[in-house]
């Protein structure tokens, strides 16, 4: 726990800014290339805005909790809120069927290899992201 | 993020500035609601200074395209940089748009 | 609590630049000036970076957990370590007596209007930033 | 933080691009003690892309002016950003180095 960054900011949206530029410098500093940066960014933004929306609710006065934690093999992004849990993370829609909405959970599978949710968390949800970092395509499918 | 909205060759034309996020689309969405009540032909958004689009972005494009359908209108999105083309793509959204590369070609269909 | 913002990094100078983006992020989302947050920016690493030398001697596995709090009348940058503690921030040098060293204290003060430890802090230290919004000639001095 | 040493008209020319901080300068430092080991007269530091510098960076350079003075070398940092230049005023500095605005007034004097 000692090698990882964390960075702890109130359920509000603005503060969705912070979190990105938390990401990019994370990214930058282990030599990930700009458009990886930019997948990842997307993707942990995407997942803090689901945490506002689907586990706060809307409410804005609670925390999200992003840790950033890299290891010769992987980059694990890890997202704590205190929210209403939530069995799984559901689909997201179907692509083909053009409506607002359903886009973040594709978002977060496309920067993502593992998105799983730790079920060992008592209170609100701990989501767990994982991208591996050699034989990325090994890891996609 | 900054909104101004002109008119460009009698037509609204929004430009934004800055990341589109859950936080800026509301305003976003505000603004081109208050637009698209009047039923205007034709909405361009010029988004040259849009380094940054989420999925609370795209939400709102798509929600303020389907608005205009209704009534026959056309949006236009002119200078998408490459990162959100990409991913307006990935979100086979690409061809449900009308995305102009420059601003000349944004009225000559 | 619930409106802070709060980075934590690992002990080691390569994550200055992160908590650096936090801080512009934080000044830039409250409409400070561009020349405030770059004076607040500086502080701020100077004080991590001080963390670094003279709390952890250089230890770069320890940790530094940094907290942005904007309230209507002031900011508060709270820095937070585990290492060596000591009784008082050291002046700094002289200005006149050039010399590598010693300046970062004078940045300090020079974007808050009040710096102090935290007396009540147990083991390590806690260091204390204040920067008043309005009127800040009257509390310049 | 990246460092380039080049020749401009037979001087040395360092130039740094990226935030000088407690990271970076260590590095600075090193390329710089190797370079005024071989005792230059004069050594340029080219700041035109170092939007942002702290005391590890002043330091760095203020060690190494003490050492060129020793031997009778110049350091000159030319295009110092406004910002950076403000921290060397008040930190006194400003008198104490050689701050040249452009690379061709860097060996007029
Ligand atoms: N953090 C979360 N907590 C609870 N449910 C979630 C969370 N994230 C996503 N979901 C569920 O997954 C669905 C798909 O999410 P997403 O693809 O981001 O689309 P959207 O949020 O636009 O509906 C959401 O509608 C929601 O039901
Ligand atoms: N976090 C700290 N813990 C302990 N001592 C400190 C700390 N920060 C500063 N000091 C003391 O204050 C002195 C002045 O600090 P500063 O102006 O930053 O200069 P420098 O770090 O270059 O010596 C330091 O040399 C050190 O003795």
């Amino acid at each position: 726990m000692k090698d990882s960054t964390i960075i702890t900011i109130p359920s509000h949206p603005k503060y969705l800014s912070v979190v990105r530029a938390v990401s990019v410098k994370m990214t930058e500093l282990h030599g990930l290339s700009a458009a990886e940066a930019e997948d990842i960014k997307l993707a942990v933004d995407e997942a803090c805005s689901n945490v506002i929306k689907h586990a706060y609710e809307g409410d804005t006065g609670k925390r999200i909790v992003v840790r950033f934690r890299f290891t010769k093999s992987k980059l694990e992004v890890v997202i704590e809120d205190s929210g209403k849990m939530h069995p799984e993370y559901i689909a997201g829609r179907n692509l083909d069927d053009v409506r607002p909405g359903g886009l973040g959970v594709h978002l977060i599978r496309r920067a993502f290899d593992v998105v799983a949710f730790d079920e060992k968390k008592k209170k609100g949800n701990r989501l767990i992201l994982t991208r591996y970092t050699k034989n990325r395509e090994k890891h996609e499918d | 993020m900054k909104i101004e909205t002109a008119e460009h060759k009698g037509h609204k034309l929004v430009s934004v500035s800055g990341d589109i996020d859950m936080y800026s689309a509301h305003e976003l969405r505000e603004e081109l609601m208050r637009l698209t009540s009047r039923k205007p032909q034709i909405v361009l958004v010029n988004l040259i200074e849009v380094p940054y689009m989420d999925s609370s972005g795209i939400a709102t494009f798509v929600e303020i395209l389907k608005v205009m359908k209704r009534y026959g209108g056309r949006l236009k999105l002119v200078h998408m940089n490459e990162g959100i083309m990409e991913i307006f793509r990935f979100s086979k959204l690409d061809s449900i748009f009308e995305i102009v590369g420059e601003m000349d070609d944004a009225l000559k269909s």
